[in-house]
């Protein structure tokens, strides 16, 4: 086991554990706090995993602008009493929660461990195998040389790889962004809001003229 | 360079994850906790992208992994800007009370 | 006779009718009483000269062409081996006797009501009923196919049912006509079933009444069980028309209607049309000799039955009208031990007679303004001698004193009773027994009504009838002296045949039908002295007990088994007993259908569903608390589900 | 050194010109998208409703180009290295989807004033949110999904708490980005998943994978149920329906009318090109699930409707039942499914946007046209529209001559068909049971207010308002009475479901 | 007339297009509009009765196949368009000795609908509009030959019927209305799934691709499969699961005992006018369908559910006619009595013989004019005695000759007096049935005295006895009420007198789809040896 290894167990246990401090924390500005520390050991498993630009982008947008936003947030709305401290503990969905966290851990890791994810022969994982039945020509090379491997994840190939096979993507996100922006300041910003009078209900129905009634006929041979 | 062994283990991580931030979401009746759990799942569904693509060495993960983490910000002020106006008053932060319309 | 002839005189004798009908109902409001008093009677005296000339057609013809089929229209195609129904009418001497007697006697009582009626709010309304019901008569008689005589004969139930409910304010009018047209419905559906018998069986291409007999001889039996059905189910229809047992009790109830009413229909005509129907299907009944039996037995039961029933009544019409019924039990005796031409002729004088008694009782009535209880009358001979004599004489044909109309029918169908028939000897001695029970009930009414001291001093101010009320009577008066012998050409055995027979047994012998043998005359002889000696006992007991009073009529019903005076005076129970049987359990029945059946299951059922709906839909709701958190977890449990699901049971 | 790095790895040039003509109605669209932005900025609120006409005009060229590129077989295909499938599938549910956004701008405009909404945002937003449910009936790659949901689901989001100064509205739009967050990650799992065991994004990729090796193993499949999850939440299948209600409730009428249908639209679109053409191998394994969630949608959709009193509610679970009718088409794998689903979204457009165009047009002043008091005797004072609604709820029910027939008939034909003869009678049951709410409402049009008791005081009917009556009473009739004329262009479409390689 | 002109097409779009004309009117042009409705009617009357006259003048030659069941049905004034080609759904109309006079019928009692509505009803032009659609849609079923068409028909026949059913009539009517809706609908899509299910499985008829034509889908072998098996118990087979379907359809329809609760409260809470073509005809189209399609597609089936379906007519006709009797609202009483007398057509369908179908048609004409004029006597009661309680009227007849005499006419025909022309129906099918099986004409029989009985009751309950308080001071009916009641009464003595032009036309229908319908091997002891 490399060093390498050691260091993502490590941190994945950090992960694991912040995690659940978002989670189970009792103040809002904790659970920020271990979120954020979440992030950052995850940027920590993508270096690991050889995607720098990934890494630098969850710590510089997550760790950095999103979080920072809550925080504001949190300050703004002065969280000082939290209603529920004791919330989890008493809530029977909290034994759901655990049961499913269970569960579904459990689940997926044994399948990913000795399900038909991979094969522990030739540590190819089964995806790779269909992709490369499927088509051999694919768009990467499934070769395993750790040139490859460490090109796969810089700069210069994320970056060709939106402007040409994920174009449209990275278009479709900007225009995303766009309309965030539009509703956090429409939503934001205090609008002239000119509600009409209000509407005093008037003429009891058993007075209403006659008016127009038997034209609903037309409408209703329309329906045969 | 680190080995195979690490994928499951890390998908696992994700699956974890995942599940806790949904837990989150149940049991937390702070708007804004809610909000972080949510960011917590998708944080895992990132994991999730990455390990797989790692193992099967193709960007594809990656890049989604960033549209993620875009998204996510985008959800995020949005909700924000929400519960900012929702809880604007001073108000008790209990998504619980935003109930008046049920049944 | 041509066909052409026979269908003109029938379209006659349909159409004046009819027309009568529809005038008086539609123009009789307007144009007023004279219109109706005129139209009334008219229309059915130009039907009487129609079957006059039917009758001179007929007599002129020879004696085999003397029945006459013709087909007005088309009327309906059955699918069944091509079955075809058509409107078929036939002239022959069977249906001829029966349209005079009809017309006959029908103008006579028509007449009779111009006066009789004459104070009434609506005559059109009478007038047009009474017409109606000449048509249907006339119909029934001379239907030659059976779809045609049932539509007939339900027909002149409806004219009935209309006639006995004429004074609709009457509840108990009201109640009468329903009761008759409910039995006279079970009489048509067992002519139904009859049908429906005879169309399965026989693979008649129509049911045009020779075509019936044609096949039916060749292909049933003698004595077979069908044919016996077939006729049970006929004489069961002829019962219900007739009143005979067990189909009786609307007939005493019918006296509801007007005196008239009660002469036309329930005396002189409708009621005979059991006699006509068994004596028109004769041949299936020569088939069925067990039908026979029946019948036969069923006749003589009901004569004696009524007779007995007659006995102890008050109410005038009802005695004549018990005394009816007695009387058609003998025709259908007749007829039932196959004597058919002397059933017709019992019918023929009894028509006559029996009219008037009730014409002569309606004046009586009038006088007494619409008094009917005999015990308040008496002594009105002294006021109204007309209506007196006329009574006399046709009670003394009702009991069949020599000479009289009555004598000469009744003797004729006894005698033949006593060689043929079930029992043939044991039925014959029961006849005399009700010659005896008609002099009783007959005299007793004469000298009740009519002789001893007025009880009430309306008897007094009791003023004879008007002549228009008292010609037909008087009429018929001299018909029932004069009908036995203008029918009668000698005693049978002593002096040959008699005429009607010869003008009669044509029809019946047509087919390949048989005569009765006639007994030998010294054995006639006997049996009409019997029977005679039976009457004049009978009449000589009421004239001592009823006139003389000595001793009184009381202490005779003293003596007599208190069983047998209560079963008379309360008619046998039978109402009582229907009403328990027939009519309270439906009713019962159809009660708890509304009130549970209906509602709980019927209907609840429906409901139910509904309900369970609506609960459903209520826990749905409740789920849907609005709390975000709810809803996530419902779907995090779902989505959990789905991965156990796919994960471990799918693979 | 990265040069010969660069060079060892195979970089696919850009994507060729004829893509953009590909793209061209969601270019046309997203560009209607920022002009409106830009001159909600200088037009003064008098003018807005001129934006509208503007947004109206976009969409109704939009419409035009769909129409063109419907007819246009030669550039048919599949765009952007197989992310964008332009295909008459696509073409056909954009029309769709335009034609009910173009309804909606139709009453937006007097509704908003009545409510003092009228804001230019509105109408980029729409735009924006119509783009994402195009860019979705078209995506072809898991990435391309994602982005068109999560961009119809922002735009919608902020619709939502439209009415920013009301509780309802801003309530609404919380509970709908907390759960679609929420739903939109257990899509993204799943995509991951699925990326993770197929190895490709694009639809086309994951396709060959699968037909390369049929056994499909369980993280696979685990990846399949979590899409489904997200999928079933977007087009508000019971269980994951919850939201419906309370949201279509909160939101602005006018807003519920554009997201009842449209989102609904474009979400089965993607689910059907993802469950019926992607995953058409492993049927077996997943369509247990879909007709689970068709069944049980049916049930609670049809049952809690039956107890609503508010309408909006109503047409809301109604909304969960006909999408577990539409379901049907999908849980069973056969072309007649596909084109029965494909023509009851589009029946459905029809009829709900009608009915909601009713309650969107009354809606007085200030408040929404929401109890079932409010709509007691419309018909009296407004035959017209009664008699309109009527016929909407006459096709919601499934009666003939209306458009709702035609689609539960073909989706029950494809049961019957495919021998899932269960669903039908699910089907049939709790139709029989919608009958009863539907009709309910009709009743209350057409009964008086009782003595004394005051009748809502409905909005008067504006021409556009008209116009849109008119043109959905016109559609349902018309796919109810000459169905060849739809029926033959879905058949068309169902070839398109799955996105064939330009190459092969 | 002549053979290159649509008719059926053309009485098919006549009501619609004067529905469609009526709007033109200004609304409160009342008389006009009422003429026009009328002229509509009228109109539609007299070109079914060109086809009367027309009707196997040219009959065409059924397609006969090997055994004699696989006579298909002979149409005449066919008509055959493409509808919806991709399924094989096909725009295909035809007349036959089945539907021909029920189509006169229809026709008549529409007219007399447009005639009987009071000209004073509120929002009177949308009440003709509705009335014409649903003669459309009636006119539709009873012409379709494709069952998707006749579908189309039959439930697009519960649009209009609602409008009318909700709008105007008693203080009860939505509840009845969404009752009645609810029960047909829950009936009718049952039906669907089967039409579904026979076309899917007509791959493999005459024609190769699978077809809603009645005339093809007939001649297809149906899907003899083994019986489903549920938990272990044997049920039915597919096809006979498909024939209980339309059965419940059209038994609801009818309606037959068990399913016939929503009559009584639909009929109390009409208006007359309305009455006369809504039970007039729509309760007809259940035993019309029973005859159309049940005879044709499941010989086999109809053959072994015979004695359950004889059953139910007879618990009909007898529990409705005790209901007829229990009752005290004249309204109910006549409801009821509809329900028992449409026991017998039912009776007479089941028989399935020539005799017993010839009478049920016969009988659907007669008790279509019989229960409209009785219903519209009832409505003329009460509105002028104001309640519809029989306790509470009596002695009309001394105030109202005329209706007293008119209702004695209509009364006589309910209860089946020979000479009147529902005398005419019964006789047949009591035969009908008497050759299937005597017990049941008698039990048949049964029903016949009970309903003397208590149409009796009902007639002398109002008309007889002394006159009664409420009844006290009401006038006769005047004379367009008479113009109404007249010719119905005229009919009913006219078809007694003469029903040879009905018979005929009824006979050769009945006799098609009889010859059809004779399948020696029951479809059950088939499956035994396939």
């Amino acid at each position: 086991m490399t060093t390498a290894t050691l260091l993502a167990y490590v941190v994945a246990g950090v992960a694991l554990v912040s995690a659940a401090g978002v989670v189970l924390s009792a103040r809002t500005i904790y659970s920020a706090l271990c979120l954020v520390g979440n992030m950052v050991s995850l940027a920590v498993l993508f270096l690991l995993l050889n995607a720098q630009f990934v890494a630098a982008v969850q710590v510089i947008i997550y760790a950095g602008a999103v979080m920072v936003l809550f925080v504001f947030i949190i300050a703004l709305l002065d969280p000082g009493h939290d209603p529920d401290y004791e919330g989890p503990r008493r809530d029977p969905r909290l034994w759901v929660g655990i049961v499913a966290v269970g569960y579904i851990t459990a689940q997926v890791f044994a399948l990913a461990v000795n399900g038909t994810t991979y094969s522990k022969t030739d540590h190819v994982l089964q995806g790779q195998r269909l992709a490369q039945a499927a088509q051999p020509s694919d768009l990467h090379s499934f070769a395993f040389d750790p040139a490859s491997v460490n090109a796969a994840g810089n700069v210069q190939v994320l970056g060709r790889e939106l402007f040409t096979t994920f174009l449209l993507p990275f278009e479709i996100t900007s225009l995303l962004l766009f309309v965030a922006a539009i509703g956090a300041v429409y939503l934001t910003r205090r609008l002239p809001h000119a509600p009409g009078p209000p509407v005093e209900r008037t003429a009891p129905v058993a007075a209403l003229p006659e008016e127009s009634a038997p034209d609903a006929g037309r409408e209703t041979v329309a329906v045969g | 360079m680190i080995d195979i062994q690490v994928f499951p283990l890390l998908l696992g991580l994700s699956a974890a994850m995942f599940t806790i931030g949904s837990v989150g979401v149940l049991v937390r009746r702070n708007p804004l906790v809610v909000l972080m759990s949510i960011e917590l799942m998708l944080n895992a569904v990132n994991l999730a992208f990455v390990d797989y693509g790692r193992f099967l060495n193709s960007e594809d993960g990656q890049v989604f992994a960033l549209v993620v983490i875009v998204v996510a910000a985008a959800e995020a002020v949005v909700g924000l800007a929400l519960v900012s106006q929702v809880y604007r008053a001073g108000r008790e932060l209990d998504i619980d009370d935003l109930s008046e319309m049920r049944e | 006779m041509s066909t052409t002839l026979a269908g003109t005189l029938a379209v006659l004798l349909f159409a004046f009718p009819l027309a009568g009908a529809l005038g008086n109902a539609l123009l009789g409001p307007r144009l007023g009483r004279r219109f109706c008093n005129i139209v009334g009677p008219g229309v059915v005296l130009a039907g009487f000269v129609c079957a006059v000339v039917a009758l001179v057609a007929l007599l002129g013809a020879h004696e085999d062409a003397r029945s006459t089929t013709v087909t007005l229209w088309s009327w309906l195609d059955l699918g069944l081996h091509g079955l075809k129904v058509n409107v078929d009418i036939t002239i022959d001497p069977l249906s001829v006797l029966m349209c005079l007697v009809i017309t006959g006697v029908g103008f006579l009582i028509h007449w009779y009501s111009v006066g009789y009626m004459g104070h009434d709010e609506s005559p059109w309304r009478f007038f047009s009923y009474m017409n109606l019901f000449i048509f249907s008569m006339l119909l029934l008689v001379l239907a030659a196919d059976l779809v045609i005589l049932i539509v007939g004969w339900a027909m002149v139930a409806l004219s009935s049912y209309l006639l006995i409910g004429y004074y609709y304010d009457r509840p108990s009018a009201v109640q009468a006509a329903r009761k008759a047209f409910i039995t006279q419905v079970v009489g048509d559906v067992a002519l139904y079933l009859a049908a429906f018998m005879i169309v399965t069986n026989l693979r008649v291409p129509s049911l045009q009444l020779p075509t019936i007999f044609a096949y039916a001889r060749d292909s049933f039996p003698q004595g077979g069980a069908l044919i016996t059905g077939i006729c049970v189910l006929l004489a069961i229809g002829a019962f219900a028309k007739s009143a005979q047992f067990p189909l009786h009790t609307w007939l005493p109830d019918a006296m509801e209607g007007p005196t008239p009413v009660s002469a036309l229909i329930h005396a002189a005509t409708m009621v005979t049309a059991g006699v006509y129907l068994i004596a028109r299907f004769h041949t299936l009944f020569d088939l069925a000799p067990i039908a026979q039996g029946v019948v036969a037995c069923v006749g003589m039961g009901t004569a004696v039955m009524a007779g007995v029933i007659a006995l102890s009544q008050i109410d005038i019409k009802r005695v004549i009208a018990y005394s009816t019924m007695s009387q058609i039990g003998l025709m259908i005796f007749a007829v039932g031990i196959g004597a058919y031409s002397a059933g017709m002729f019992h019918f023929a004088t009894h028509a006559v007679f029996k009219a008037l008694l009730f014409m002569a009782a309606g004046n009586v009535i009038h006088a007494l303004h619409d008094e009917q209880d005999i015990r308040l009358m008496g002594g009105l001979g002294l006021t109204m001698r007309a209506t007196e004599r006329c009574f006399l004489s046709g009670s003394l044909a009702l009991a069949g004193i020599p000479i009289f109309a009555g004598f000469f029918s009744k003797e004729e169908l006894l005698g033949l009773g006593w060689l043929h028939g079930p029992w043939a000897p044991t039925l014959y001695a029961v006849g005399v027994g009700v010659n005896i029970l008609t002099g009783l009930y007959t005299f007793r009414l004469f000298f009740t009504v009519f002789r001893g001291e007025p009880v009430t001093a309306r008897t007094y101010a009791a003023h004879e009838a008007p002549p228009s009320m008292l010609m037909p009577v008087v009429i018929l008066a001299i018909g029932s002296l004069v009908a036995g012998i203008a029918l009668l050409l000698g005693i049978p055995g002593v002096v040959g045949r008699f005429f009607l027979a010869d003008f009669l047994d044509p029809v019946f012998t047509a087919d390949g039908g048989r005569l009765l043998s006639e007994p030998a005359t010294s054995t006639a002889f006997l049996t009409v002295l019997v029977g005679t000696a039976g009457s004049l006992i009978g009449s000589g007991l009421a004239l001592q007990w009823w006139y003389q009073r000595k001793p009184d009529a009381q202490v005779i019903a003293a003596k007599v088994p208190r069983v047998l005076t209560q079963l008379s005076l309360h008619k046998f129970y039978f109402d009582e007993i229907y009403d328990a049987l027939l009519v309270r359990p439906p009713r019962r029945l159809a009660r708890a259908l509304r009130t549970v059946v209906e509602p709980e299951y019927a209907d609840g059922w429906v409901e139910g569903v509904g309900r369970a709906a609506a609960s459903l839909s209520e826990t749905f709701r409740m789920l849907q608390t609005g709390r975000l958190r709810d809803y996530a977890t419902g779907m995090l449990v779902a989505a959990g589900a789905f991965v156990v699901v796919l994960a471990v049971f799918v693979r | 050194m990265t040069h010969t790095l660069l060079a060892s790895i195979r970089m696919p040039g850009l994507p060729p010109t004829d893509d953009l003509l590909r793209m061209l109605p969601v270019l046309i669209l997203s560009g209607g998208f920022v002009v409106l932005l830009l001159l909600d900025l200088v037009t003064p609120p008098s003018a807005r409703t001129a934006l509208a006409a503007l947004s109206g005009l976009f969409l109704a060229v939009t419409l035009g180009a769909v129409i063109w590129g419907w007819f246009d077989t030669a550039h048919q295909g599949l765009a952007y290295y197989g992310s964008y499938a332009y295909d008459r599938f696509s073409l056909f549910v954009d029309g769709i989807i335009l034609a009910s956004a173009l309804v909606v701008v139709l009453i937006s405009p007097g509704y908003l004033n009545r409510r003092g909404l009228h804001y230019g945002e509105y109408y980029a937003l729409i735009l924006g949110a119509t783009v994402g449910m195009m860019l979705l009936a078209a995506a072809s790659s898991l990435l391309v999904i994602f982005l068109g949901i999560e961009l119809l689901s922002v735009s919608l989001y902020i619709l939502c708490g439209f009415a920013h100064t009301e509780e309802r509205s801003q309530e609404s739009a919380l509970k709908y980005l907390m759960l679609g967050g929420f739903a939109s990650g257990f899509l993204l799992y799943g995509m991951a998943l699925v990326y993770g065991e197929t190895g490709h994004t694009t639809l086309t990729g994951i396709r060959a994978s699968l037909d390369a090796v049929h056994g499909t193993d369980s993280l696979f499949l685990i990846g399949v149920g979590l899409m489904f999850v997200g999928f079933a939440f977007k087009v508000s299948a019971a269980p994951f329906h919850t939201w419906t209600p309370d949201v279509y409730q909160g939101a602005p009428t006018s807003v519920t009318t554009f997201m009842s249908v449209t989102t609904k639209v474009a979400a089965f679109a993607a689910l059907i090109r993802v469950f019926s053409a992607t995953f058409e191998g492993s049927y077996a394994k997943w369509n247990g699930i879909v007709a689970f969630v068709a069944i049980v949608s049916m049930v609670i959709g049809n049952l809690a409707a039956l107890g609503q009193t508010s309408v909006k509610r109503m047409l809301a679970y109604s909304g969960v039942a006909q999408a577990g009718y539409i379901l049907i088409g999908v849980a069973v794998q056969s072309p007649l499914g596909t084109v029965g689903a494909l023509y009851y979204l589009a029946a459905y457009a029809a009829m709900n946007i009608g009915a909601f165009a009713v309650i969107t047009m009354m809606a007085g002043r200030g408040e929404d046209l929401d109890s079932y008091d409010s709509i007691r005797g419309l018909a009296f004072r407004r035959p017209y529209v009664a008699a309109a609604m009527g016929l909407f709820l006459f096709s919601l029910g499934g009666f003939p001559p209306t458009a709702g027939f035609f689609g539960k008939f073909f989706v029950f034909s494809a049961a019957i068909q495919h021998g899932q003869i269960a669903l039908a009678l699910w089907g049939i049951a709790t139709s029989a049971i919608s009958v009863f709410y539907y009709l309910r409402i009709g009743l209350l049009m057409y009964s008086r207010p009782r003595e004394g008791e005051a009748s809502y005081e409905w909005a008067r009917t504006t021409v556009s308002g008209a116009v849109a009556l008119v043109a959905t009473t016109a559609g349902t009739l018309v796919l109810g009475i000459f169905t060849y004329l739809i029926y033959s262009a879905a058949t068309m479409a169902q070839v398109g479901t799955f996105p064939v390689p330009p190459n092969s | 007339m002549s053979h290159n002109i649509p008719w059926l097409t053309v009485v098919l779009v006549i009501p619609l297009g004067t529905a469609i004309l009526l709007q033109l009117v200004p609304r409160d042009q009342r008389a006009a509009i009422k003429g026009l409705t009328v002229l509509g009617t009228l109109a539609t009357a007299s070109i079914v009765a060109g086809l009367l006259v027309a009707f196997n003048q040219h009959p065409s030659i059924p397609a006969v196949g090997p055994r004699p069941q696989d006579q298909a049905i002979a149409f005449q004034f066919e008509e055959i368009h493409s509808w919806i080609a991709a399924i094989g759904a096909t725009y295909h109309l035809g007349l036959d000795g089945l539907s021909a006079w029920l189509l006169a019928l229809d026709a008549f009692v529409f007219l007399l609908g447009a005639v009987a509505v009071a000209a004073s009803t509120e929002r009177l032009k949308f009440y003709c509009g509705l009335l014409l659609v649903t003669q459309a849609a009636t006119i539709g079923v009873l012409l379709s030959v494709d069952m998707l068409l006749f579908y189309f028909f039959w439930e697009g026949m519960l649009v209009p019927l609602y409008f009318l059913l909700a709008n105007y009539g008693g203080r009860d009517r939505g509840r009845a209305t969404l009752k009645f809706i609810g029960y047909t609908v829950a009936g009718s899509l049952l039906m669907l799934l089967a039409i579904i299910y026979l076309y899917v499985h007509s791959q493999a008829s005459v024609v190769g691709h699978p077809s809603f034509d009645l005339q093809v889908l007939m001649l297809a072998p149906g899907p003899a499969q083994a019986p489903v098996t549920f938990l272990g118990l044997q049920l039915l087979t597919p096809i006979q699961f498909a024939f209980v379907a339309f059965a419940l359809a059209f038994a609801i329809k009818v309606p037959l005992v068990p399913f016939h609760s929503w009559l009584p409260d639909s009929y109390a809470n009409c208006p007359p006018a309305t009455l006369t073509f809504f039970a007039g005809i729509v309760s007809k189209l259940g035993a019309f369908g029973f005859i159309r399609y049940g005879l044709t597609l499941f010989p086999g089936p109809i053959h072994d559910f015979q004695w359950i379906l004889e059953g139910l007519a007879i618990l009909s006709i007898l529990y409705a006619a005790m209901l007829a009797l229990a009752q005290s609202d004249i309204k109910r009483i006549v409801a009821y009595s509809s329900i028992s007398h449409l026991g017998f057509i039912a009776l007479g369908i089941f028989a399935l013989n020539v005799n017993g179908i010839n009478g049920a048609i016969i009988q659907m004409v007669n008790h279509g004019i019989i229960i409209a004029a009785l219903f519209l006597v009832v409505g003329y009661v009460e509105a002028r005695v104001g309640t519809r309680d029989r306790r509470e009227i009596a002695g009309l007849e001394r105030r109202m000759p005329w209706l007293y005499a008119l209702f004695l006419v209509i009364t006589l025909a309910g209860l089946g007096m020979p000479g009147m022309n529902s005398f005419v129906g019964e006789f047949t099918i009591l035969l009908g049935a008497f050759q299937a099986n005597p017990l049941l004409a008698i039990l048949g029989f049964l029903g016949v005295l009970l309903a003397a009985w208590y149409m009796l009751r009902l007639h002398q309950g109002l008309m007889h006895e002394p006159l009664s308080k409420a009844a006290d001071g009401v006038r006769d009916i005047g004379a367009a009420e008479r113009l109404v009641l007249l010719p119905l009464a005229a009919l009913m003595i006219l078809i007694g007198v003469y029903p040879k032009p009905i018979g005929d036309i009824t006979r050769s229908g009945a006799q098609q789809y009889v010859t059809r319908a004779s399948v020696p091997p029951p479809s059950l002891s088939s499956l035994s040896n396939p």
